[in-house]
């Protein structure tokens, strides 16, 4: 089973828990994304940049191992058409420690949110779309991470 | 002089119109200095590339700040911040 | 399907995901515990205090409900004998964001560890049985959840 | 006076080698105070007992530290501290 997948398929939640259970850490963490359903919103329409997106999402797995003593991690994005209800994104992490799982969870999701090139399009009820802008909030909390290991905490 | 393919995303992509071009940047040519060109062309890609803070850029599927030189970068993506997750 | 369990059962992890996907958030997070088998551990055998655990336990639940806007949460803590593989506890949360289900969760794991009355015996091949000890490093993570409360981040 | 109940846990529960004991606790008495009650029967109950810093309690299920008076309680838990998660 590859780290990391990006494609239009949904995922078998509870097979990728039982993959990252299996691995012998006590410890597993995950992050599941969904499409929200607010305000007359009938699908977001995910684009991305095929050629980049794998490498990508790889080099920040690859950082997260770098930083965490991790026995194992699954990173799931999907692309295309989502209606509300349905999953967008899953990280899950697995080691030894606690701390590692669940903040390497944290730190995978909100790098792909802030370094990853994916881009929503909500589609409307009435039939107006409106691409997602980014947050400013999430670019933040991306940069915290970079001044947490630059000040060794 | 070397051919360099941009490709569009998102908003970008649908002022546009189009999916990507093939330009010949001149030597020395950074990304900013691509967009200027692009945005030159009027319509759509004048709209798209109206403001260049709000575009984000990679070269050779790297993501790189806009005053990067093109260099032998042989494809240029340009797209508004990333939106994931 | 109440907050809190507390019991000998294994639990579907699956179904708890699916609930907590289905409460409307954008966002679940989750951490599930693992018996490890180290050191030639054959079984943890969990105490627990009965007539105590679950009120605490729902009490650290409210608390995270009161800090963070919560849509659900589940945690589910086994007791009695569980053997390498086995699963001891699964933290879930629901959320509008992502933020507060990713924080609340690693504030539910912390606050278990350190302020829920369980304790762990270690069960090893060669029939020797050690209690385990309580790790500094857990009552310190639980105490900087308070005083990030305090000092308002 | 009144009955107090008295729960063991884990290591406690496991050198003194019951789960529970009934005790008439002097008026005034802190948790520490029946600690060291327990503490003077020998055997057992002095091993348990015989670090109060590694105890830890609950007074009608509810965590006190040790030198909380038991008051009006009906039930006081020792334990170590606590390792679950």
């Amino acid at each position: 089973m590859s780290a990391v997948v990006i494609g239009p398929d949904d995922f078998d939640a509870a097979a990728q828990c039982a993959a990252l259970e299996a691995m012998g850490g006590g410890a597993v963490a995950t992050f599941t994304g969904i499409v929200r359903g607010d305000n007359g919103l009938i699908a977001l329409q995910l684009d991305h940049y095929p050629a980049m997106t794998k490498a990508q999402v790889e080099r920040i797995v690859a950082q997260a191992q770098a930083r965490w003593p991790l026995l194992g991690v699954r990173v799931i994005h999907r692309v295309g058409r989502l209606e509300p209800g349905a999953r967008i994104v899953f990280v899950g992490t697995a080691s030894r420690h606690r701390t590692a799982a669940l903040e390497s969870c944290a730190f995978l999701i909100d790098w792909l949110k802030s370094h990853a090139p994916f881009w929503k399009q909500e589609h409307f009820a009435d039939g107006s779309t409106r691409w997602v802008e980014a947050r400013v909030e999430d670019d933040a909390r991306a940069a915290a991470w970079n001044d947490q290991a630059t000040s060794g905490n | 002089m070397a051919e360099l393919s941009i490709l569009y995303f998102a908003w970008v992509r649908e002022m546009i119109g189009r999916d990507e071009d093939m330009v010949a940047p001149p030597p020395g040519a950074s990304v900013a200095d691509v967009i200027a060109l692009l945005a030159a062309r009027g319509g759509g890609y004048a709209q798209a590339m109206a403001r260049p803070e709000k575009l984000r850029a990679a070269l050779d599927q790297n993501f790189v700040a806009l005053d990067t030189p093109i260099g032998n970068a042989r494809e240029l993506a340009l797209f508004p911040p990333v939106t994931g997750g």
